[in-house]
């Protein structure tokens, strides 16, 4: 059951890196292609590492791959805003249809 | 479950490429920058399921480092190196 | 006040220790240094101000902010596969009620998370957004964000 | 399968090391540094040594590229004003 689980959350995160890699190469602007990487690659290394975590061998190692989730969080939601305040300052308007 | 933790790995490693070799040569200064993004997120996903192919739970302590200096990375990029829109025509 | 936050802050760095060293007990006496100084650097870099975090508040921002970045990160990823005729992106403006400083940057750093939703500029209470999808009701869930991190921080005296 | 992601790894380290050294433009040139730096402690993942990883993960692709930001953002701001 459990091995399941697992299995179907590595491949959850799988995809979700796919499409993050997927709207890099098709959102047509900066502010765009960040939405997609931080949010879906967030995503994906989640469910990546829920589905290692319940693996793990110890309530701690579980909890140390856990941890690292919302580390890579914090990281992109303020490497995201400071990519996307600078290309505000610097004049880059957004794609519009 | 080995199997499909390094078929999940090689897939990664394989988006990661792609995407850094587009993002290296993207347009603008920012879609480079992008890097740090993808260096976290996928660079980490990778290194936690290499430590649990490769039995090497010390790999998971790497994933952690690198997750906190990708951070590092893009902030100094966009605060410091990124100062003007040029590269747009090359 | 002060030891009140050297005392969960010490906690804290504790327990963060314990996960570090995978749940092995050799290594306590390097983890008390890292731990004592890790507290130290804590209390320099952000001392203690006068607003607490409350627990109840922890628990449903945590709620609330893991069910939407779920959503978020589906919502782009059926985007992505869609290709650019589902954007339909723009800049929109609000006013943030929050108090000017943490408050505010919690909220500007977890929109970015949010479905549709990515911080562009915070000038004194104007918030830029910008949107992937100007059709979604962004205002909306912006302003319950807002009341949920209203009630994550706790003022005391 | 591993045999197939060492070789990928392998070439995208041939790949981002000629490129940083045959990009003329430094900004291209740091950022290619920083992806070689990501792409090696992968690879010393891969030769099993966690310890030599950390290192490059923390040195190489962390510090180092954050300090060449930093000084190419220097050096810009210079030309700016002189």
């Amino acid at each position: 059951m459990i091995e399941w689980l697992s299995m179907a959350l590595l491949l959850a995160g799988a995809f979700f890196f796919f499409a993050g890699t997927v709207g890099l190469l098709r959102f047509p602007d900066v502010y765009s292609r960040l939405h997609a990487l931080a949010k879906a690659d967030n995503l994906g290394l989640g469910c990546a590492l829920f589905g290692l975590a319940l693996q793990a061998e110890s309530l701690a190692a579980a909890l140390k791959l856990l941890l690292i989730w919302p580390l890579v969080m914090a990281a992109s939601a303020s490497i995201g805003f400071a990519i996307a305040h600078r290309a505000h300052r610097l004049g880059i308007a957004p794609w519009r249809k | 479950m080995t199997t499909l933790m390094q078929a999940v790995a090689l897939f990664l490693l394989a988006n990661l490429v792609l995407a850094l070799v587009v993002a290296a040569r993207g347009p603008t200064p920012a879609d480079r920058m992008l890097m740090a993004l993808l260096i976290g997120t996928t660079g980490t996903g990778i290194l936690v399921l290499l430590a649990q192919t490769m039995h090497l739970p010390a790999l998971v302590d790497v994933a952690l480092v690198l997750a906190l200096l990708a951070a590092i990375g893009g902030i100094a990029f966009a605060r410091r190196a990124w100062q003007d829109v040029e590269g747009e025509h090359d | 006040m002060i030891i009140r936050s050297l005392f969960l802050r010490g906690l804290l760095f504790v327990a963060l220790w314990w996960i570090l060293a995978e749940g092995r007990h050799d290594g306590w006496l390097l983890g008390g240094i890292a731990v004592a100084a890790a507290t130290w650097a804590s209390l320099k870099l952000l001392p203690p101000a006068r607003q607490s975090i409350r627990l109840a508040g922890l628990l449903a921002f945590l709620r609330f902010f893991l069910w939407n970045s779920l959503r978020g990160g589906m919502q782009v990823a059926g985007m992505a596969l869609r290709g650019r005729e589902a954007l339909q992106p723009a800049i929109i403006e609000l006013q943030v009620s929050l108090p000017p400083g943490s408050a505010r940057i919690l909220l500007v750093n977890a929109l970015g998370l949010m479905p549709g939703s990515l911080g562009v500029d915070l000038d004194g209470a104007n918030l830029r957004l910008h949107v992937l999808d100007a059709c979604q009701p962004i205002v909306a869930e912006t302003r319950a964000l807002e009341v949920l991190i209203t009630d994550l921080f706790e003022v005391t005296s | 399968m591993t045999f197939v992601f060492d070789l990928l790894l392998a070439l995208s380290l041939l790949w981002s090391a000629w490129r940083t050294l045959a990009t003329p433009r430094l900004d291209r040139a740091i950022v290619l540094f920083i992806i070689f730096g990501l792409l090696m402690s992968l690879a010393w993942a891969r030769l099993a040594a966690p310890d030599i990883g950390l290192a490059e993960a923390a040195i190489g692709a962390g510090l180092t590229g954050a300090l060449l930001l930093d000084a190419y953002g220097v050096l810009l701001r210079r030309r700016g004003t002189a």
